[in-house]
């Protein structure tokens, strides 16, 4: 028996938001007398955060603490038209649709907070601690929910905004394909080492790793979760998941979990992860959106490993132990490479 | 027919009639609204069910309702006493869950693994999860949260 | 910050693109723990099923146990005896039975039934849905629901299903294949001339490589309860990605204004991309329509493996065009999108993944032929990556073999083609807030692999644009595929207003200036392109893709 | 609709299986029957039984017997069992073990059932209900209709004499690409009364005739395992499904048999 390790790399870069746009959002905040806010999205939160990163970007664009605000999500009878949670539009779309809004709101806020200290809304400023005061002069200040209670029960205001984004639809070329699909890109980058059992075709993966630019991490644990998670669904794409294990024939689907099998715990390789921020333009505060794009590049940096380990390359995925060790007896053994 | 079931739930004692052939999930859920066990498969092979029976982890959707009269059961709802238990405080600090669905069946896991060995090793705690399956973690946040507590390194 | 967690590293490598940001925030860029992670770690997160009603129904549905078969009858009279059956629906309940997902964005034709009532097309396709008052009740009535079935000849491969005289899966598609901008069978992409540029390479390697089928397999299965809501309304309580999505599926098909439908969800155990397609919503709602109770329509996991949407497989072709120093100068894409028995999501995949070609390089010539082909298996829909990681998988797992034909390193292969800013991409624009290569640095750093000295110190921000910016003098385009009987919609006649953006946030760097200018609003986002090629005939839109109606 | 029949004793409970007018299924563990209630594919009349002889490890001389209704997790609790250990904790996950019984393992379809593999190898006996005891390996032959199994018994095999291997594409917890134990026996150095088992292998866990032949009255070294790894494959059938095929199991059963023997070797 003999194990033979490799190592294989690959690049990738990704697509934020619907492509070819079309694809609105929309937002709306107002706050409580007592200057706590309340964000109303349609958004969904299936994992990736939604409610917590648009939460920290109306904060930061309220200039309020993020104690002081709440995301309500998805009730069709309060939060306003969104396309949905896919493409990796969330972020991109709906964060950008969240600072339309809570600039709106906190324009008001400042309104209200220049009547109070009798200033020029223009010269006041947030310190986001939850205290609105002159620029220079911290001391002629007046709190938030001082602000939003004048706003309510003296001023007759409402702190309140609304928000959209939208890139609009952009137009194919049926003869070229000239088209503008998406307003900015994700990259990442991964190295793999595996080792691969030359008696049973068995591939481990042993160690990942990757760098990610993901525009800004506006929350960088949140960033952590996808990359973490998604470079291990990356892995269980490459060499243990299909629902059709005889594509194209459709025998033998698996039907529980026992037979659509996917990396246990077990099985978990050291992923070390640096995150690289080069801001999108037109991203929220200049983050993008890392969920999807994070499990693309382990598929070919598995295959491309196993090549490097013992010589054979695997173009259909997955790379079960059966398709190792039949290009292994067709090859007439390993050959390895070394080449990384 | 309709038969009555009567258990003590996190340290309550409740009762409600069982279906013919429900098993102690929907029971517990449908029954007597403990929604904190979550339908994962129903096969017994994802472990989102996971709750404590009689101070033994079972797959709740594996166990015929009617089975579970007089027994002991205790559920993620029950972790926090108001306050939070040490797991719960880890899994949080640790980003130890995404969409959140597996996780009341995995600190029924881990807290069943802690009440027998207060200081596991990574394996053992390993072990310990490999019958709950999460699609979103990678798993090893939820190791970490589960080791921390194990050594008493929680960042309250 | 740097945080080692079991031996996995977590790093903010900081120092790059740093005059680009202004990395003193207040919230923005904090490790904030999730608002919903109290919810999930006390079990008090309210997913779909977490909401409990009096009485409440379960559906199941009757369905095809072959590939391919035409619907003789379905006799529903003995299983309406079966204890604790309520009702029984077919094809001829739904209002409105056929759908396609776009159609929302007037994108591709209706094609799909909730419930099939003259033919299905994959193993597991519904023609009846059984409501009783538990779940095992309505389990046991299916199976006494008797239906005849007149099976036909199947074809589950995509290259087979695109031969002459292969099984008709849809009719309204010719040859098995969906039709781009009422014109071409497939999606073109033509940037320069690959075929040229092949005669003058040193190196010519080619590829095959298939992406498997994969379930995105959340922990909570897919499905909804709707129930009636006082003042005639109903109240959907689903798992749903996209919350308008469904609420406008279900009132298109169940012909119900959208004032009349409360659709609550927001809190998802999973989702991935298999939670868009808005199967459950509408049937539930009709369920509860038609028994005035709430009604529970679930996958269970069988189902949810085997009859929900995975992931497509698809097939790539590749031949790229190689000089010896390593430079690609040709590459040249032939795609089939396995998009099962209906379309779903896979057409407008397509599009994507031939706008994201030829992957992050800058290569003069770039030729793309994608299919979106039906086959008779279980219609695929959007997963994680949708449109870009299978054909990932095979451009990245094509550069290894040609790195290994040039002898190269292939970090420094990656580096050497890398796009970078201001470069010219093959769909037409500028490329811009690049970082391809700083990303393969920062790995090869880390694996301690040395890669050559120019390529070590290239960056995203340096030696793009200039001649890298230029369209191809020559394109070469050919009318392969032409359709005919076939005509395009138009969306933008069709409500596609395009507000202005008043307050379009953009960040500002405050030191220097972002890398590119804001996206105007018309522009889509991306530089105003130079003017198109004289060969590019008049633009059809996007909404052309939704293909044709019969003239 | 599913009824559940709880009887006090085990003889009670084997009559109501054989008799009344439907069919009927016995919940042992749960892990199997409730599956298939929850499908709704078990018979409508559910069938169990309190009786305590069920629960009973008892070991008395060489000779081990466990009921059918001890759990997994029950016999990594023996202290006496060790020699159990490694199988018993290769099946499910956590849960699976504190519920999944051996009475319940001899009857689980394929891929499950490694519990039995080891007994097969051990030569345990099953003492059913009314009908005497049958050697586990021979139940496995027909199991279409189970007979009530109130415990199984063998002889508590000598100190490095058992070996059991599973390989799983999913660690820690998977089902069986295949699972192989081992009984070797030694006589002044030569194996005698050689068993092998194999699971996942065939339609039912069931012996490997190849690499006994090749094992018994062989020196256990080197040039024995290598010879009974050639053979190890013959006679059996195993099945192709989500995780391999026939192909890929018989390719790798040889493999997989020479490693466990060589481990059985190397720890005497």
């Amino acid at each position: 028996m003999a194990l033979h390790t490799g190592r294989g790399f690959a690049a990738i870069n990704y697509p934020i938001g619907m492509n070819l746009g079309g694809d609105p959002s929309q937002a709306l905040v107002h706050a409580n007398p007592d200057g706590k806010f309340t964000v109303a999205l349609s958004a969904i939160d299936l994992g990736q955060g939604m409610k917590s990163v648009t939460r920290q970007i109306a904060a930061e664009t309220l200039g309020v603490p993020v104690e002081d605000v709440y995301v309500d999500t998805a009730d069709s009878d309060t939060g306003p038209h969104d396309m949905g949670s896919f493409a990796s539009r969330g972020t991109h779309r709906m964060g950008n649709a969240v600072i339309m809004a809570a600039k709106e709101a906190r324009s008001v806020m400042l309104d209200a907070a220049a009547e109070e200290l009798e200033v020029d809304p223009a010269d006041l400023v947030t310190d986001g601690r939850g205290n609105i005061h002159v620029k220079g002069a911290p001391s002629r200040s007046i709190t938030t929910m001082a602000a939003a209670q004048a706003a309510q029960f003296k001023q007759g205001r409402t702190i309140a905004g609304r928000g959209i984004f939208l890139i609009p639809l952009s137009e194919v070329d049926p003869d070229t394909g000239e088209m503008t699909p998406v307003s900015t890109f994700a990259h990442a980058a991964m190295l793999v080492t595996v080792e691969v059992d030359d008696e049973t075709g068995e591939v481990t993966v042993t160690d990942m790793q990757s760098a990610y630019e993901v525009g800004r991490a506006l929350n960088p644990r949140l960033v952590e979760q996808q990359l973490r998670g998604g470079a291990w669904m990356g892995m269980s794409h490459a060499a243990w998941e299909t629902t059709e294990p005889y594509y194209p024939a459709r025998d033998h689907g698996p039907v529980d979990f026992n037979s659509y099998i996917m990396p246990g715990p077990g099985d978990l390789a050291p992923h070390h992860i640096s995150v690289l921020e080069r801001p999108a333009a037109d991203g929220p505060y200049g983050g993008k959106g890392p969920g999807e794009m994070c499990a693309n590049p382990v598929l070919p940096a598995v295959v491309n490993a196993v090549f490097d380990a013992v010589g054979v390359r695997i173009d259909e995925l997955p790379v079960t132990p059966e398709k190792v060790l039949r290009a292994l007896q067709a090859q007439g053994g390993a050959k390895p490479r070394r080449r990384l | 027919m309709k038969t009555p079931v009567t258990l003590t739930l996190n340290g309550a004692e409740r009762a409600a009639f069982a279906d013919p052939g429900q098993n102690l999930l929907e029971f517990l859920r449908r029954g007597v609204g403990d929604l904190s066990p979550k339908y994962g498969c129903g096969q017994g092979t994802c472990g989102a069910c996971t709750v404590r029976m009689n101070g033994q982890t079972v797959l709740s959707c594996l166990v015929l309702a009617e089975m579970a009269q007089g027994a002991t059961i205790e559920t993620a709802a029950g972790l926090a006493t108001p306050a939070m238990h040490p797991l719960q405080t880890a899994f949080m600090d640790h980003f130890a869950a995404q969409c959140g669905y597996c996780t009341p069946g995995m600190l029924v896991s881990a807290k069943a693994l802690l009440d027998r060995n207060a200081t596991p090793t990574r394996d053992e705690v390993i072990e310990a999860i490999s019958g709950n399956l999460c699609r979103c973690t990678g798993y090893e946040p939820i190791i970490a949260a589960i080791l921390s507590v194990a050594q008493g390194r929680i960042r309250a | 910050m740097t945080d080692m967690v079991g031996g996995n590293m977590f790093e903010m490598r900081k120092e790059f693109f740093r005059d680009e940001r202004d990395d003193n925030l207040n919230e923005v860029g904090k490790p904030t723990r999730r608002q919903d992670i109290p919810g999930h770690v006390t079990g008090r997160s309210p997913f779909f099923d977490d909401h409990l009603f009096d009485g409440l129904l379960h559906m199941r549905c009757v369905r095809s146990p072959h590939h391919h078969a035409r619907l003789r009858r379905i006799d529903t009279a003995e299983a309406e005896k079966m204890p604790g059956v309520v009702r029984i629906l077919q094809g001829r309940d739904v209002p409105r039975n056929l759908n396609t997902l776009l159609s929302l964005l007037d994108f591709g034709i209706d094609d799909e039934p909730l419930l099939s009532d003259t033919k299905v097309a994959y193993k597991g396709e519904p023609v009846a849905a059984v409501i009783a008052q538990t779940e095992a009740q309505a389990r046991a009535a299916v199976q006494k629901v008797r239906v005849e079935w007149d099976p036909l000849p199947h074809v589950l491969d995509v290259e087979e299903a695109i031969k002459p005289g292969a099984p008709v899966v849809l009719d309204i598609y010719p040859n098995n294949k969906f039709v781009y901008h009422g014109k071409y069978d497939h999606q073109k992409l033509r940037f320069g001339d690959v075929e040229a540029a092949f005669r003058g390479a040193d190196h010519i390697v080619e590829g095959r490589y298939q992406m498997s089928p994969i379930e995105q397999a959340p922990i909570e299965t897919c499905g909804a309860i709707a129930a009636p809501e006082q003042n005639d309304r109903y109240v959907c309580y689903t798992s749903t990605q996209g919350l308008f999505f469904s609420l406008g599926t279900a009132s298109k098909v169940l012909t119900m204004p959208s004032s009349r439908l409360h659709f609550i969800g927001g809190t998802v155990g999973g989702g991935f991309g298999g939670k868009v397609d808005s199967i459950h919503e509408p049937l539930a709602i009709l369920g509860a329509m038609l028994t005035g109770r709430a009604v529970k329509y679930a996958w269970d996991r069988e189902e949810e493996m085997q009859v929900g949407a995975p992931r497509g497989a698809e097939r790539w072709y590749l031949k790229d065009g190689v000089m010896r120093d390593g430079r690609i100068v040709a590459r040249k894409f032939t795609g089939y999108f396995d998009s099962g028995a209906y379309t779903r999501l896979s057409s407008y995949a397509i599009i994507k993944g031939v706008g994201h070609l030829p992957g992050p390089y800058t290569i003069p010539n770039v030729y793309a032929d994608v299919y979106c082909v039906y086959t008779n298996r279980t219609p695929a829909t959007a997963m994680r990556g949708f449109g870009i990681t299978a054909v990932d998988f095979a451009i990245e797992t094509h550069m290894d073999k040609v790195a290994d034909v040039v002898g190269m390193n292939p970090i420094d292969l990656r580096i050497l083609n890398a796009y970078r800013d201001g470069d010219m991409k093959a769909h037409r624009r500028i490329a811009k807030n690049c970082a391809l290569i700083e990303c393969a640095q920062v790995v090869a750093q880390k694996a301690g692999v040395t890669l050559s000295p120019a390529l070590a110190a290239a960056a995203s921000t340096r030696d793009g644009g200039g001649a890298r910016a230029a369209l191809p003098a020559f394109t070469a385009t050919d009318e392969g595929g032409r359709v005919s009987g076939f005509k395009s919609t138009n969306y933008a006649k069709k409500g596609g207003r395009q507000p202005d953006m008043p307050g379009v946030p953009a960040y500002q760097s405050p030191r220097t200036a972002p890398p590119t200018p804001n996206p105007s609003p018309q522009g889509g986002g991306e530089p105003t392109p130079p003017p198109a090629t004289p060969v590019r005939t008049g633009a059809m839109r996007f909404s052309s893709l939704s293909g044709f109606r019969r003239r | 609709m599913t009824t559940l029949e709880t009887y006090a004793t085990l003889a009670e409970a084997a009559r109501a299986m054989a008799g009344g007018q439907s069919a009927a299924a016995y919940l042992g563990g749960g892990t199997i029957v409730m599956r298939e209630v929850n499908a709704g594919t078990a018979p409508s009349r559910i069938v169990r039984t309190t009786d305590p002889v069920l629960s009973e490890i008892r070991l008395s001389g060489d000779t081990v017997s466990i009921g059918a209704g001890v759990t997994m997790a029950q016999v990594l609790a023996h202290r006496d069992l060790g020699f159990l250990h490694p199988v018993a904790r290769l099946i499910g996950g956590p849960q699976v073990r504190n519920m999944g019984t051996v009475g319940g393992n001899l009857f689980a379809a394929h891929p499950y059932g490694d519990f039995a593999v080891a007994l097969i190898a051990l030569g345990a006996r099953a003492h059913l209900v009314g009908q005497g005891a049958r050697g586990v390996e021979d139940l496995m032959r027909d199991r279409s209709r189970p007979p009530l199994v109130a415990a199984v018994e063998f002889a508590r095999p000598r100190q490095g004499t058992f070996g059991f291997l599973k390989v799983s594409r999913v660690k820690p917890k998977g089902v069986s690409v295949l699972s192989i134990a081992a009984l070797i026996p030694r006589d002044g150095g030569r194996c005698r009364g050689v068993r092998v088992a194999y699971g996942a292998m065939g339609p039912a866990p069931m012996r490997g005739a190849g690499a006994e032949r090749a094992l018994e009255g062989q020196m256990f070294d080197a040039a024995t395992i290598a010879r009974a790894a050639t053979q190890a494959a013959e006679g059996l059938d195993p099945p192709t499904d989500a995780l391999a095929t026939a192909w890929y199991r018989r390719e790798v059963a040889g493999v997989h048999l020479r490693r466990l023997l060589e481990r059985m070797e190397r720890t005497p």
